[in-house]
C-alpha cells in the first residue's frame, strides 16, 4: 500500500497537492505547523495509489512517497 | 513641550502598521505633530513588521527611537526583540492570545489583553489589531474614544463594508484598556520636555 | 490646503506634480516603489503619463529625451539603480538638461540589502560618472521638507540648467508625516527654452549634446559650466543650524533624517547641562562650506554622523579645514545609530576635548 | 516500505521563503533533481538573479554566485569562458531577464555560450511587490497598471522563448508550465535536456516556466494555477522550440 | 533646363565627414528626403548615436539630439512621449543598436514607441577602428577577429530585422540594402513607409540598411558594394518583415 | 628581455599575460581599442581566451564571473564605459573578488570628446558607484611604470580581494615609450583561494555574493572591508617625490602623465634658479596623504596641476590641512596643460607667496 | 538632353557613380580638388540619359541633374 | 642630460606616425631614452595626425611638448598649426611640394625640400615620410645613415616588399639633408641641460 508523508513544518498549507491529487484524500489538518501554517494530511490514507502527483506538485518539497514491491512507473520520476 | 512615541509591532500581514497610521491620523486631527516609521524584515513575506509613531506638541525630532515610550506587541518574537527597549516607566500591551508567556520587567507597566480572542468574538481575527489600538487608547486616553472613531469611519470610506468590524473592534479594545487603566493605575501622557527650537534655515 | 498624512514616496509624486511634472519614468526598486505606483494612478488623471521602463540605463536616457524637449522630468531610483544611470547623469550634465533624480538609499556596496542608508552620498556629489561635472543634491530630513525640495529641485534644475538629485535616506521614503502642498493642482510647465528642441518651425534647428570634439571649446564649456557651479554654491547653498544660539563645544554635523536623530540626542543632553550644536546641509552639493565652517569654529570640535562609513566626512574635514579635529560616528548597512548611540559619541568627543587628544 | 519519492540531494532540506503555494518552490525541485540525475552537482556554478529567487543560493547545494538585477547570463559567461569544466547555469525572473537584461540573455545565447537559463516568467514583479512586467498579460492589473495593462501604451507582452529561438546560433529553447502535474513531469524532462546539452558541449540552452505569483496576482495557488492556463498559455505556447539538431548552419 | 534631381532642403549642403564611398551618405539623402517629402522637417526630432554617424546632427536640417551609445530609442521615447506631436527618429549603426542598445531597441519597439529607426548595418564597428560587431559576417576577418569571425566562439550573425519582427506589438520592420541604385529606390519607398507610419500614429518602425564600410572593410567603395551583395545578403534577406496592417491582435 | 618600443595599451596588454591574466572581456572604445586589438591576436596564442562583449554593463559582470571562478581577469575601457561599469564595480567591491579594470580616461562629461583627459579621478577614487567601498587606483605616468603596476594590480586585487582599477590619462595608452616585461611567456595564474566557486566536490558549496540582508551583518561587513583598506593605506600607498631634497618655496602635486610635464617645468625653473619640488601619488587610491603631507609642510604653497577641473584637489587640500594654501591649475576637454603653463603658474602662486595673498 | 552637374568639392572620387551609370560615361577626372580628392566627370555628355542612378548612388550628394521638356518618370523621385 | 624634441606633422595617411617612429627605433638602439606620443584628430578620417618624438640621455621628462626644438612638416595647415610654436633657434623642414608658400621666422633654420616630388621620382608619393625622415637626419646627424637603414630593414620585415623604396627615399631624403645642412650651416645635436634627476619611489 502507497503511503504519503507530509513533513509538517514545511508545509506552508498552499493546497496544491489537494489540487493535484486525483483521489481527492487530502485535506489541510486544522492544527497549524510552527511556521504558522495549516498543513495538508491525507485522510482517507488507503485510497493512497501513490502517484506522486501531490509530492510533484509541492512547491516545498513537503512531501514524501513510500510504496512496497515492485512497480510499473507510469513516466520517468 | 509634549512627547511620546509607540511602537506597534507584529508580523507582516498583523496590520500593525495600520493601527499606528490610525492613531497617527488622529493625532494630526488633534493638531499635534506625528511622525510614521516602518520597519520591515527583508523583500520577503512574513518578516517582522513594526512601525513607531512618535507624537509632539512641536517638531517631532526623530522619528528613529530605538527605546520608545510604549510598545504595542503582537507576537512572543516582536516581544522578544522590543519589549526589553521600552523605556523605564512606559507601557508594554502585549495580546496575550498569541503570547502564551509573561514578560518580566519591573520597571514598566506591562499588561495583557487577549486581544486575538475578543477579534475572534466579534467574528473576525483579523481585527486584533483594532482592538489593540483600541486597548491602547483606552490606557493612555490620548484621543476620545468618539475621534477615534471618527477617524476609522473616515480611513475606511473606500472599503466601508469593514468599518462596522473595525469599530467594535476598536470600542471592545477600548473598553478592556479603560479597565486596565483603572485596575492597574496606569497615568501615560505625552511627556513634558523641556526643548529648545533653535530651528532656522539661511537662504530660505 | 490642510496638512495630510503621507509617505514620503508618495508625497514626492505629488510634490513633482505640484511642481508642473506631468513625466515620469522609471523602473521598480525598493525602497521607493510608492513613488511611482502612486504616479502611475494620479499622472493619468492629471493628464500626464506614467512609463515604466525596462531599466534604469533606459531610464535615464528616456529623462534626456524628455528633458530635451523641454518638459518637466523626473525619475526615481534606489542605490543600485542610481549607479546605473551613472552614464546618463553625466550626459545630462554635458548636454546641460534640467531634470530631477530621486534617490532613496538604501544599503550597499553592491545588492547588499534593502534597509535605509546614507552610503551615496559620495556617488551623489562627487565622482557622479566620468568627467567634469556636479549635480544639485538636495538632501531633505522630513516628508514636508521632501515635498518642499522636490519642487524646489524642478526650478533649480531648470534655472540652472543642471540635473538635480533628491537625497533620501530611505526612511523618508517610507515614512508618514503630515504634509501640505502649494494650492494648485498641477504647478506650471516648464517656461518655454531657447535650446528645447520643438521642431524647428519658424527658426533654425537646434541641438541638444554633450559632445565637442573641439578640445579648445570643451575645455570653456566645462570652465563656464564650473563658474556657474560657483553661482549655485554662493545663490542656492542651503542649511539649517540647530541649537547654535547657545555656546557649544561640540559640533554635530549630519544630514537627512539622521539629522533628526541628532536633535533628539542635543534635546537629552541639553538635559544633562551639556550644550550641542548641530550643522546640517540641506543642500549636500553645493556643500554649505563657508557657513559651515562658522559653525565648526564656534566649536572646540566636531562630530560627524553618517548612516555610512564617513561620505560626508571629507566635506567636513574641509570646512574644518585643519583649525578643528573632527570624530566620526557610523553605522551602515541598514542600520541607523540611535539616539543613545549619539549621545554616547558626543561624551567620547568631550572626554577628547578634555583630555586634548587630537 | 521503500522510498519512491523524496527530498533531492542536489538542494537543501530547511524550508524555502517563498510565498505559499508559488511554484518557484517546484521549478528549484526539478533543477535541484538534475544536477543530481545527471551527477553533476560537484561541478555545477548556479547564478541567482535578483528577484524573488534571489535566495536561490541558499537552497542548491553546489557552487553559486548571486548576481546582480538582469546580468545572470553576464555571469554565467564570465565563469564558463574561464572554466570550461564546469556546468553554469542561471536562474532568473521575467525581470530580471525580459527587463533589464535582455541583452544579456540574447547575446549570451547569440554567443552560443554553453550554460544552461531557467527562466521562470511569472507575469510580474514579484519581489518589489507586483508592478507590471515585459512579460505581464494584457489587461492585468498590477501595481503599475491600475487599469490593466494597455496595450496600446505598454505594447504586448514579451516572448522571450520565441525571440531567443530566432537566433541563428544553434540552442535548445523550450517553454514549459507549472499549471498541472503532467506538465510538470514534462518540463523535467525538458530541463534534463537541457543540462544535457550543456554537459554535451553542444550549444546553449533555455528553459522558460510559466510560474504563478499568488501574492501579487492576489489569487489562491490553485485559483493562480488556474488564471495561468487561461490567461498565459494562449500567449505563452508550450513545447520546444528550437533545438540544436534542426539547425542548419549558415542559410537562414 | 529644369532640375530634375538635386540636393534636398532635409539636409544641409556642406560635405559631410564620412570616408570616400561609405554609404552612410546615401541613408542620410533618403531620411532627409522624406523629411520634405512629408512635409515634416519642421516637426522632426532627430536622434544622432555614437558610431559613425554621431555628426548625424550636423547634416539635418531639424532638430536635433546627439544621445549616448546605444540608447537612441530611448532618448527617442522620452521625447515622444512628452511631445508626441513631433516627429522622432532614430540613426544608429549596428554596434549602437545591436550591441550596447540591444535592450533600448526591442523594448521601444515592444511598447509600441511611434518612433521611426533608421539602422545602419555595415557588419562592423566603424568608428572605433573595425572592431568585429554583433552583425559581422562569419568568416569576416576584423581588428579583433583576426582569424576571422569564428561562429563556434562568436555566434552567427544578428538580425535584428527578424528579432524585431517576432514581436507582437504592432511594427513596421523592413531591410533594405544601398548595393545597387535600383535597391537604393525601393529603400526610399521604404523609408517613406517608415516615416509615414509614425505620422499617422500606426506604430513603431524600422528599417534596416545593409550598408558598406569601405575603410574598415580594406576595400574600395565599389568593391565593397559588391562584397555586401555576395556576403551580407544571404544572411540578410531584404524585404518587408513586419507590416502593421498584418497584425493579428492578441493571438500569436 | 631587451626594452622594445611599445604603445601604452599594447604594453598593458602583455604585462596582463605576464601577470598570468589569460582572459579578458571588453567593448570597443577610444582611446583604449589598442589594447583588445592586442589581446585578441595574443590570448589565443597563449592559450588564453578574448571576449568581445555586448556592452560594458555586460562586461563588468563577465569579470564577476571570471573573478568568481578564481581566475585572474582584466578588462578596459575608457571614460563613458567605465560610468556604465559603475553597479557592477559596486558589486565586485561587495563580493570581495579581485579584478582589474584599465580606465584609459578621455575627456567628459557625456560624450565630449576622445583626447586625453583626467577626469575621472574623482569616479575612480570617491563615489565610484553606491554604497561603501573603494577601488584601489594606480595611476602611471610612464609605459614602463603602466606594465609594472598592471602587474602589481593583479597582485594588489587578490592580496586584498578587491577590484583594482589602472587609470591611465589616455595619452598613456597611445604613447610608444621602450619597455622591459618580466622573463616569463605567461604568468601564474591565480592562486588557490578558499572562496572560488570551482564546483564542490569533496567540500562545502561556496558562494559568491554581495547580498547581506541582516543589517548588524552588512555593518560589520562593511567596517572589516574598510579596516582593509585602512591596512592598504599602510602597505600599499606608493608615491614619488620629486626634486624634494634642496628647498622649495612652490611644491608642485600632479599625478600620471602630468606629472612628468611638470617636471620639465621643474628643471626649466631650475635653470631660472628656481627650486619647486614636485609629489606625485602612484596609488592615487589609497591617496598617501600622511607622505603628501610632508612634502607639501616643506613648502610655502602649492600648486596641483591636472587635466581636469581640479579633481584631486579634494585629496591635496585634506593633505595640506589648512597649514598651506593650495593653488590649482587644470585644463580640461582634451587640453593639456603645457610646460609653460605650468611654468607661468608657479610664478603667479610664487608671487602670491611674496605677496602673501591667501 | 539631360545633363548631370558634380559639385566638385563635395566630391570624394569614390567611383559610385561611376559604378551605376549605365551608359558608362563618368570618370574620375586627373585633378584633385580642395578636399584632396579625384572628382567625377563625364566623359561623354551627349550619351547622358539623365537617368539620376549617378546621383541616387552618391554618397555625398555632389550630383545634380538636369533635364529639358516634358519626361516620363521610371521611379519615383 | 643631453635632450631634443621632434614634432612630425602631417594628415591622416601622410605616415608622419610611422616616420616618428622609425626615428624613436633608432634612438631606443643607441641606448638613448624616447618618448612617441600622437596627437589625432576626431575619431574620423583625414583629421591632423602627428607625433612629438622625445629624445633624451636620461629619462624622457614631458612627453607632451607644444614648443619643439624641430618639426618636420608634411603640408600647409600643420605647418600654419605648428610653425609658429618652433623654440628659438630651432629647425623647421617643410615638404616644399604641398606647402606652397614661404615661412616666416628669422628666428629658426627654415628649410624646405620637395620630398613629394623625389618620393614621387622613385616612384610612389607614399614614401614622402621617409624622404623627410632623411632629410631630418642628415640635417641632425642624430644617427648614423647606416644604422637608420637598419632599423628601416628591421621594422618593414612583415612588408618586406617595401623596404627598397623606403630605403632609397630615405637614402635620397639623408642626402638632401646633409646638403641641406652644409648650405645653411645648420647646428642641431641633442640640447645640453642641467638636469637633476631626483627621482625616488617609497615602498618600492
Ligand atoms: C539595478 C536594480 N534595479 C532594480 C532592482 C529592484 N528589483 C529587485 S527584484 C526586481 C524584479 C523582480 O522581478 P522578477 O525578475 O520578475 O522576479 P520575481 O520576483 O517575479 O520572481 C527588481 C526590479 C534591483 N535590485 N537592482
Ligand atoms: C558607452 C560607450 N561605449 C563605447 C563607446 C565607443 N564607441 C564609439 S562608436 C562605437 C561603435 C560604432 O559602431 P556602429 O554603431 O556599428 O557604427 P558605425 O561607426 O559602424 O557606423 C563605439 C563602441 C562609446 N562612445 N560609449
Ligand atoms: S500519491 Fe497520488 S493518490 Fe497518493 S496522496 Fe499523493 S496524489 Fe494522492
Ligand atoms: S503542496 Fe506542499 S506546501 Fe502545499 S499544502 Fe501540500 S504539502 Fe503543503
Ligand atoms: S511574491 Fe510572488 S513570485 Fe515572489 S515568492 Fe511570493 S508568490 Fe512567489
Ligand atoms: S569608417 Fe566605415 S562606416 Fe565610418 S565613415 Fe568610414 S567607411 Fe563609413
Ligand atoms: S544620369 Fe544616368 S546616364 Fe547620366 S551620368 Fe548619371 S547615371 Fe549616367
Ligand atoms: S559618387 Fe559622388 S562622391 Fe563618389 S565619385 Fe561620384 S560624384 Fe564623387
Ligand atoms: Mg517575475
Ligand atoms: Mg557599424
Amino acid at each position: 500500500m502507497p503511503l504519503i508523508k507530509v513533513v509538517n513544518d514545511k508545509c506552508k498549507g498552499c493546497e496544491l497537492c489537494i489540487n493535484a491529487c486525483p483521489q481527492k484524500i487530502i485535506r489541510l489538518s486544522d492544527k497549524i505547523n510552527t511556521q504558522g501554517f495549516r498543513y495538508a494530511q491525507v485522510v482517507d490514507k488507503p485510497r493512497c495509489i501513490g502517484c506522486k502527483l501531490c509530492a510533484l506538485s509541492c512547491p516545498d518539497l513537503a512531501i514524501e512517497v513510500f510504496a512496497e514491491g515492485c512497480r510499473y512507473e507510469f513516466y520517468p520520476y | 513641550m509634549k512627547t511620546t512615541d509607540v511602537l506597534f509591532a507584529g508580523f507582516g500581514g498583523h496590520g500593525m502598521l495600520m493601527a499606528g497610521k490610525l492613531l497617527a491620523m488622529a493625532m494630526i486631527k488633534q493638531g499635534r505633530q506625528v511622525s510614521w516609521l516602518p520597519a520591515y524584515g527583508a523583500e520577503m513575506r512574513g518578516g517582522t513588521a513594526n512601525v513607531t509613531v512618535c507624537i509632539s506638541d512641536g517638531d517631532v525630532m526623530s522619528p528613529y527611537i530605538e527605546r520608545p515610550n510604549s510598545l504595542v506587541v503582537m507576537n512572543t518574537p516582536s516581544l522578544h526583540k522590543f519589549g526589553p527597549k521600552v523605556k523605564t516607566g512606559g507601557l508594554v500591551l502585549v495580546n496575550s492570545t498569541l503570547v502564551r508567556e509573561s514578560f518580566e520587567r519591573d520597571d514598566c507597566h506591562v499588561l495583557y489583553l487577549p486581544a486575538g480572542d475578543i477579534a475572534m468574538g466579534l467574528g473576525n481575527v483579523k481585527a486584533t489589531n483594532l482592538v489593540l489600538l483600541g486597548a491602547f487608547i483606552g490606557l493612555s486616553k490620548i484621543v476620545t474614544k468618539e475621534d477615534m472613531i471618527e477617524v476609522i469611519q473616515e480611513s475606511f470610506t473606500s472599503k466601508s463594508k469593514f468599518i462596522p468590524l473595525n469599530v467594535s473592534a476598536f470600542a471592545a479594545g477600548y473598553e478592556e484598556g479603560t479597565k486596565l487603566r483603572l485596575e492597574n493605575d496606569v497615568e501615560l501622557e505625552l511627556e513634558d520636555e523641556e526643548r529648545d527650537s533653535t530651528y532656522a534655515y539661511s537662504n530660505g | 490646503m490642510a496638512k495630510i498624512l503621507m509617505k514620503g514616496n508618495e508625497a514626492i509624486g505629488e510634490a513633482a506634480i505640484k511642481a508642473g511634472c506631468l513625466h515620469f519614468f522609471g523602473y521598480p526598486i525598493t525602497p521607493q516603489n510608492e513613488l511611482p505606483e502612486y504616479l502611475s494612478k494620479r499622472l493619468p488623471q492629471v493628464g500626464g503619463k506614467y512609463i515604466q521602463t525596462e531599466s534604469e540605463v533606459a531610464t535615464s536616457n528616456m529623462i534626456f529625451g524628455a528633458a530635451g524637449v523641454g518638459v518637466r522630468v523626473m525619475t526615481s531610483s534606489s542605490s543600485p539603480g542610481i549607479s546605473l544611470m551613472s552614464e546618463g547623469l553625466s550626459y545630462l550634465a554635458g548636454a546641460e538638461l534640467p531634470a530631477v533624480i530621486v534617490n532613496m538609499m538604501r544599503a550597499g556596496p553592491g545588492l547588499a540589502g534593502i534597509l535605509p542608508a546614507q552610503s551615496d552620498y559620495a556617488h551623489a556629489t562627487r565622482g557622479t560618472a566620468h568627467g567634469d561635472f556636479e549635480l544639485i543634491v538636495l538632501a531633505p530630513s522630513s516628508v514636508q521638507e521632501a515635498v518642499d525640495l522636490t519642487i524646489l529641485s524642478f526650478e533649480l534644475a531648470e534655472k540652472y540648467r543642471n540635473p538635480v538629485m533628491l537625497l533620501g535616506d530611505g526612511m523618508i521614503g517610507q515614512m508618514m508625516e503630515p504634509v501640505e502642498f502649494p494650492d494648485v493642482e498641477v504647478g506650471p510647465p516648464m517656461k518655454a527654452a531657447d535650446w528645447a528642441l520643438t521642431g524647428c518651425k519658424g527658426r533654425e534647428p537646434r541641438l541638444v549634446s554633450s559632445l565637442f570634439l573641439d578640445p579648445v571649446e570643451l575645455n570653456e564649456k566645462n570652465h563656464e559650466r564650473f563658474a556657474r557651479y560657483k553661482v549655485i554654491k554662493d545663490n542656492e547653498a542651503r542649511h539649517e543650524l540647530y541649537n547654535c544660539d547657545e555656546p557649544y563645544d561640540v559640533l554635530i554635523t549630519a544630514f537627512g533624517v539622521m539629522s533628526r536623530v541628532c536633535k533628539s540626542a542635543i534635546q537629552e543632553l541639553k538635559g544633562q547641562g551639556i550644550n550641542v550644536g548641530m550643522f546640517r546641509p540641506i543642500t549636500v552639493k553645493p556643500f554649505p562650506s563657508e557657513q559651515c565652517s562658522a559653525a565648526i569654529f564656534k566649536s572646540k570640535r566636531v562630530l560627524d554622523v553618517e548612516m555610512n562609513m564617513g561620505q560626508m566626512l571629507v566635506d567636513i574635514q574641509l570646512a574644518a579645514n585643519g583649525k578643528r579635529e573632527v570624530d566620526f560616528m557610523g553605522k551602515c548597512g541598514g542600520l541607523t545609530p540611535s539616539i543613545e548611540d549619539v549621545i554616547e559619541s558626543v561624551h567620547s568627543t568631550l572626554a577628547k576635548i578634555k583630555g586634548g587628544v587630537a | 516500505m521503500r522510498k519512491i519519492f523524496s527530498h533531492t540531494e542536489g538542494m537543501i532540506t530547511d524550508p524555502m521563503h517563498y510565498c505559499p503555494g508559488c511554484t518557484h518552490g517546484i521549478i528549484h525541485r526539478l533543477v535541484g533533481e538534475t544536477l543530481i540525475e545527471l551527477g553533476i552537482r560537484e561541478r555545477a556554478v548556479g547564478i541567482s538573479p535578483v528577484g524573488c529567487s534571489v535566495f536561490t543560493y541558499k537552497y542548491f547545494r553546489c557552487d553559486m554566485f548571486q548576481a546582480s538585477h538582469g546580468r545572470a547570463p553576464a555571469v554565467a559567461t564570465g565563469a564558463k569562458r574561464c572554466r570550461p569544466e564546469l556546468v553554469v547555469f542561471c536562474y532568473q525572473g521575467d525581470g530580471d531577464l525580459a527587463a533589464i537584461g535582455t541583452s544579456e540573455i540574447i547575446h549570451a545565447a547569440n554567443r552560443g555560450e554553453k550554460i544552461t537559463c531557467i527562466f521562470v516568467n511569472n507575469a510580474i514583479y514579484g519581489m518589489t511587490g507586483g508592478q507590471m512586467a515585459p512579460t505581464t498579460i494584457p489587461g492585468q492589473r498590477t501595481s503599475t497598471t491600475p487599469g490593466g495593462r494597455n496595450v496600446a501604451e505598454d505594447g504586448f507582452p514579451l516572448k522571450m522563448s520565441e525571440i531567443l529561438s530566432q537566433l541563428q546560433t544553434p540552442g535548445y529553447i523550450a517553454r514549459v508550465s507549472m499549471h498541472s502535474p503532467a506538465e510538470i513531469i514534462k518540463a523535467k524532462q525538458i530541463v534534463r535536456k537541457a543540462f544535457e546539452y550543456q554537459v554535451s558541449n553542444t550549444c546553449f540552452s533555455f528553459v522558460e516556466f510559466l510560474s504563478t505569483c499568488p501574492t501579487n496576482w492576489g489569487m489562491s495557488p490553485v485559483d493562480s494555477l488556474n488564471w495561468m492556463k487561461t490567461n498565459m498559455l494562449p500567449y505563452y505556447p508550450l513545447g520546444e522550440h528550437k533545438i540544436p539538431e534542426k539547425h542548419e548552419g549558415g542559410s537562414r
